[in-house]
């Protein structure tokens, strides 16, 4: 990936109250994003993903949370930034969409004002030029007969329909960088296709970065160029989306893509992972995998593993300390 | 192997006492009306004059060391009133709102579990009685049945029912439709173990808090009908009468609907104390994890 | 796996029809879903059945309706040999000690002021499965069954993280000893590696008890690897039904296609090539006229339009109902190789 | 919407029938004969049933009860068997007066109760929440004759601000204000109490909701986000619970109009029940269950105008 990373993240740690005591919810967080790239952060419910992609924003702010570790957006540090700082870079620079369309959007407010909200806020224009904009947009996302459907209220669209609607309002100051926060897992398959081609097609476009959250690999497969697999609030693999399919390293992503039943091929066993994702409670210090691990030893279990590319290619590194050995792959 | 812990009514006593404990708001309320509780109930004791006393060379006195509150028009102990009229506003509004809350809620439940008609009918009728503030139906009700203990009960009950109806249908609504409602059916219970065992208990918070917010509301209601004429018939004491008296007076003996006033204040207050916590505490929105 | 071979048919639904009142707007006129429109599918004895859709499709409906948790409008119930449509209450509780349901929320679907014990033991002392003073050894044969620890019993639903909740719902519909399940979405709230423990376990208990299971999943991929055959359904009706592999490697109704095309497959080459996926389910209040899916098929010519394709043997254990089935069968077949 | 209002004027009908029933037969059940009630015990027999046929009481109670429903349908509720008015002008005469300060309370409340609940909502868990939480638990708990008196004694009695007895006749628009005052004050604060309360936790629901989260990752300032966002969702069920508290206030002012001595709908009722003037006593309540009625209409058509997911497209 050419050019400098429009953001870079560095030993993120989110934090959390829980029960007086301050708890780590994700702990040295690392990954950059090139311009144009497309990053999936995958993992189960609890890895921490979500948090990570809030943080980026500074949506995780009050007293109940806590943020350590670097973000920087351009070579702005975005950790600690004051929130009229955050306001201007929040939809403007980088911008966010959510899981759930039907909460997402304001249910006593036309569509289109929706849109250019953001519009007015951050590049000051008239309402009218506001409105084109947003009319633009609306189009631009394929909603049909925008004109007339701008006074619309959300109640009034299909769930696939609100999310384009949310796309679009993210879309408004064309940002820079796209965080999307399991964008399709509220919809149905058939609009999870199209919406993903659409996302696809708008980051290719207007040369845009995106962040993406998900739990299926099978998502990731359609849209991501690199992947990041995440545990127990850890990075534990991240390489090109071509080379994680074909050659997992980390014995939890190998398992993950075992434990998937698939519809285009016979699937004789599945291979499910023993034991549950633990609490953040539960947390150890060594590689937070161990207890289910096939491979783990003592090594394992007392200090953290860090990720490196260990043996591998450069791209792709992983956090295990007896990760899969490098396949020799014939191009 | 572990065993069932413990009955299902001793859960709920602990679990009670668990929410009580934690929270000092409740607890504050808890303690005010159990003191008024106490007055009522050791009224006798407490007094120290008999209530319908008249001292006609002492009308209208001023509070003193012989009457801590002072003397009304016909020269009758104010502090002894308060404390036997205390006695009316908790049977009264205690009467009314038991009464109240077992056929509300057993209406509620019902018509909620099994909708159809069974609903229709109990939605109309529901409706029809909460389009009346409750102190309108009340006085609808005794302006024409008169004002005696057992008709004020009724009217306040009347008043209040539609309001248990209401906070019993609608969760028990929500409810049918949610999966382990679902489940019992699909295990083939009954509909009446199923109201009872598996609906019941999770509403009752809801209508707990009901019943201490609209006790609270009942005392009110029943002083104002006194206020206006319609309580229980002088010269039984009752806080809503002797204001009433007072008020008459006002411009020279301002105490005389003061105490009585406050005496109001207090026991409404500790209710709504009381209420208000308990929806704090049981909100599952606020609640933590067990 | 190779599950033991089907014989004859054990629950069976005939033309079965169910329609909803929408909510009503403000003084907006009544209108009617038909959440399923003559829908007849046949769960064989030792079958598992794979049930699949979009949301809205009335995939819910029709378990629900199968095991009389909701009343057909129209059309019959069978359940072993017995016209089940009318039963009456008192019956069909008995029925249910053999009928039984999973749902897809299983916090949802527990008491939550109940402990494990409780749940468990209530239905054993309701159907007296069991004489009282066993209830505890069989309550922990049931746990133990589901693999779950026997410290579970003393413990409340939400303590209990989703896999180990949906194996209580399990437990519970197990303690009856049923001959059929209803799995609602079973594992589609789950996380893949608990999925994946959860099939696991369904499909140990199709082997140990010879059990059936009706399977409603939107995932295409989950019913290819469970289930035996698959139905497929489309706003309110079935569209196609047929053996698994040949469904979803060869399918014959552009619907089934258009899924199939849709679902994710963790395979970037795959999942990258252009899938031609159109159009939104339209809204079931107003269901296009002749074949639904007309709107969004490719192939749509003037009869589909018009007249709602009959339901057509294409052999091979096959139906599929499309007007376009003769000329294009075997097209389909190809783009699937 | 206007087809919507119609509907729901059909569907009161039921009510408003359920209550004339009521009505008529609470003033069968009474102990007593209205004609003794009316010439007195002195009263001779000739007298008592020449009245009786004059009353209709002669006539079957299923016919009396046709009648009586005829009666009301042309607007006829009798005449008050103390002053011989007829009952519709009693009413008309004082309902401007009810009606007057029932609004001018509902603005009060309003206009205190949600600005103080949104500010309490906002600064969750501080001290504005803390004070506006235990001030309105305080109004709810104060009967609003009480809380009416004590605002008598200040204002009036000790201050002398606001006149102790409200005028009657023809007065300026100054000295009606000031009249109205007291009384709407009263009524209006203790509303405020309930409003603030009910503000306070659908806003706090509101905060809590996806959308608040979307506007903020889009930019848009907190305080505006707030106002546009939150404040403007806030507000829908506050608009029902203002109009259910609408007969919570026509309740109140029964006893707000005993209070401050003010001509109007209670003040009627209170002296129509101390007199038993039954026929008066029957007018009001069906006014009452008409003026419920309307108000449960206004606030169904509130509610659609604030609430676009129930508005007609």
């Amino acid at each position: 990936m050419p050019g400098d990373p429009v953001l870079s993240v560095q030993g993120l740690s989110v934090q959390f109250r829980i029960g007086g005591a301050w708890r780590a919810a994700t702990r040295g967080i690392d990954f950059d994003l090139a311009p144009n790239e497309t990053l999936a952060l995958v993992g189960e419910s609890g890895c921490g993903k979500s948090i990570t992609c809030a943080s980026i924003l500074g949506l995780l702010g009050g007293e109940g949370a806590r943020v350590e570790g670097s973000i920087r957006y351009r070579g702005r540090e975005i950790v600690g930034m004051p929130e009229s700082e955050l306001e201007k870079i929040r939809g403007k620079e980088i911008a966010m969409i959510f899981q759930e369309p039907m909460t997402a959007l304001n249910p006593v407010m036309p569509v289109g004002e929706q849109i250019a909200e953001a519009i007015s806020v951050h590049l000051g224009c008239s309402r009218a030029e506001a409105k084109t904009r947003a009319l633009g947009f609306m189009e631009r996302v394929r909603i049909p007969a925008a004109p007339e459907r701008y006074r619309d209220y959300p109640h009034q669209f299909s769930g696939g329909m609100r999310q384009r609607i949310v796309i679009a309002m993210a879309m408004a100051c064309q940002p820079r960088i796209l965080l999307a926060d399991e964008p399709t897992t509220a919809l149905d398959v058939t609009i999870q296709a199209q919406i993903l081609a659409e996302l696809r097609d708008l980051c290719a476009n207007l040369e845009m970065s995106m962040v993406f959250i998900t739990h299926s690999l099978g998502v990731v497969a359609a849209i991501a160029d690199r992947v990041a697999v995440m545990y127990a609030g850890e990075i534990v693999e991240i390489a090109p989306v071509a080379e994680l399919f074909a050659a997992p390293r980390h014995p939890y992503t190998q398992a993950l893509l075992q434990a998937i039943p698939r519809v285009d091929r016979e699937t004789v066993t599945l291979r499910a992972i023993p034991g549950q994702v633990p609490a953040i409670a539960e947390f150890g210090s060594g590689c937070r995998f161990a207890p289910r691990c096939p491979r783990a030893s003592e090594a394992c279990q007392a200090v953290p593993p860090e990720l490196a590319a260990r043996g591998g290619p450069e791209g792709h590194r992983v956090a295990c300390l007896a990760p899969a050995p490098v396949r020799e792959r014939a191009s | 192997m572990p065993r069932p812990a413990g009955s299902a009514a001793g859960r709920l006593a602990r679990k009670l006492w668990r929410i009580a404990t934690a929270n000092i708001t409740i607890e504050a309320g808890i303690v005010l009306f159990l003191l008024v509780v106490a007055v009522a109930v050791f009224a006798p004791l407490i007094a120290t004059h008999d209530p319908l006393d008249q001292d006609l060379f002492e009308r209208l006195g001023t509070p003193s060391t012989e009457h801590w509150l002072g003397t009304d028009s016909f020269g009758r102990d104010i502090f002894s009133r308060i404390v036997f009229g205390a006695r009316i506003s908790l049977v009264i509004g205690l009467s009314a709102v038991l009464t109240a809350m077992v056929v509300g809620s057993f209406l509620g439940v019902l018509s909620g579990y099994l909708g159809g008609w069974v609903d229709q009918l109990v939605g109309q009728a529901t409706n029809i009685l909460l389009a009346f503030p409750s102190l309108i139906l009340g006085l609808m009700v005794v302006a024409f049945l008169g004002p005696s203990m057992i008709n004020l009960i009724a009217a306040i009950a009347l008043a209040t029912v539609p309001q248990f109806v209401r906070v019993a249908r609608a969760p028990t609504v929500a409810l049918r439709d949610r999966d382990y409602i679902q489940a019992c059916r699909a295990l083939g219970f009954s509909p009446l173990r199923t109201m009872l065992r598996h609906v019941l208990p999770n509403i009752w918070p809801e209508i707990l808090v009901m019943a201490t917010l609209w006790l609270a509301t009942a005392i009110r209601v029943e002083a104002s009908l006194a206020f206006i004429g319609l309580g229980v018939k002088p010269p039984t004491p009752t806080w809503g009468g002797m204001i009433r008296e007072g008020f008459e007076n006002i411009l020279t003996s301002l105490w005389l609907a003061i105490f009585p006033s406050l005496a109001i204040l207090v026991v409404v207050f500790a209710l709504n104390l009381i209420g208000d916590g308990l929806r704090d505490a049981l909100d599952p929105r606020l609640r933590k994890d067990e | 796996m190779t599950p033991p071979a089907p014989r004859g048919p054990l629950l069976e639904g005939f033309n079965l029809t169910k329609t909803f009142e929408a909510r009503r707007r403000m003084g907006a006129p009544r209108a009617r879903v038909h959440a399923l429109d003559d829908v007849s599918l046949t769960v064989a004895y030792r079958e598992t059945l794979g049930l699949v859709g979009e949301s809205g499709c009335g995939k819910s409906t029709a378990g629900r309706t199968l095991l009389r948790l909701l009343e057909p409008d129209a059309g019959s119930i069978w359940f072993d040999g017995e016209d089940i449509t009318h039963a009456v209450p008192r019956h069909m509780r008995a029925l249910r000690k053999r009928l039984q349901i999973i749902f897809q929320d299983p916090y949802a679907s527990l008491d939550p002021r109940m402990t494990v014990y409780e749940t468990l033991a209530e239905v054993l002392r309701v159907h007296n499965v069991c004489p009282r003073r066993e209830i505890p050894a069989r309550v922990a044969e049931l746990l133990d069954t589901v693999g779950l620890p026997p410290s579970a019993a003393g413990r409340y639903p939400h303590a209990f993280s989703g896999g180990q909740r949906q194996r209580i719902g399990i437990a519970r519909s197990l303690s009856v000893a049923p001959d059929l399940i209803v799995a609602d979405e079973a594992v589609s709230a789950l996380d893949v590696s608990i999925q994946a423990q959860i099939l696991e376990l369904l499909a140990r208990l199709r082997e140990k008890r010879g059990l059936s299971y009706l399977f409603i999943s939107h995932d295409l991929g989950v019913v290819r690897y469970f289930c035996q055959r698959a139905v497929v359904m489309y706003l309110g009706r079935i569209v196609e039904s047929g053996p698994v592999a040949a469904l979803f490697d060869a399918p014959l109704h552009p619907y089934t296609r258009m899924l199939r095309q849709a679902s994710p497959v963790p395979d970037p080459v795959q999942a990258r090539a252009t899938v031609q996926v159109t159009g939104e389910v339209p809204s079931p209040l107003a269901p296009p006229p002749g074949c639904h899916f007309h709107p969004r098929c490719p192939l749509a010519t003037a009869i589909c339009r018009q007249e709602r394709p009959a339901m057509r043997d294409a052999g091979g254990g096959r139906l599929v109902a499309c007007h376009l089935y003769r000329e294009e069968g075997k097209e389909g077949q190809a783009s699937f190789s | 919407m206007a087809r919507y209002a119609i509907l729901k004027l059909i569907y009161s009908v039921p009510t408003l029938l359920a209550v004339l029933t009521l009505v008529f037969v609470l003033t069968r059940v009474i102990p007593g004969d209205p004609a003794l009630m009316i010439l007195g015990d002195q009263a001779s027999p000739q007298a008592i049933a020449a009245l009786h046929v004059q009353l209709g009481l002669d006539r079957p109670v299923w016919m009396q009860y046709l009648h009586f429903l005829a009666n009301v349908a042309h607007g006829d509720f009798g005449k008050s068997l103390v002053t011989g008015q007829s009952v519709v002008d009693l009413a008309a005469s004082v309902l401007p007066s009810t009606l007057e300060l029932t609004i001018a309370s509902l603005v009060v409340g309003t206009v205190i109760g949600v600005p103080l609940g949104a500010w309490a909502a906002i600064h969750r868990n501080s001290m504005p929440d803390a004070l506006v939480r235990a001030g309105s638990l305080l109004g709810l708990s104060l009967p609003a004759f009480v809380f009416g008196i004590l605002l008598l004694i200040v204002f009036s009695v000790q201050l002398g601000w606001f006149p102790v007895i409200s005028p009657t006749g023809r007065v300026s628009a100054l000295e009606n204000l000031r009249a109205l005052a007291l009384p709407a004050l009263t009524l209006g604060i203790l509303m405020a109490a309930y409003i603030a309360r009910v503000t306070r936790s659908s806003m706090l629901q509101i905060l809590g909701e996806d959308f608040i989260r979307t506007a903020r990752a889009k930019g848009v300032p907190w305080r505006m986000v707030i106002r546009r966002h939150a404040l403007r969702n806030a507000i829908i069920p506050v608009v029902t619970v203002v109009g259910l508290y609408l007969g919570v206030l026509i309740g109140n002012s029964v006893l707000t109009e005993m209070v401050f001595n003010r001509p109007g709908l209670g003040k009627l009722i209170v002296g129509a029940l101390t007199q038993r003037d039954y026929p008066v006593l029957q007018g009001l309540m069906v006014l009452y269950t008409l003026l419920i009625i309307i108000a449960n209409l206004l606030t169904d058509l509130a509610y659609g105008i604030f609430n676009p997911t129930v508005r007609l497209r």
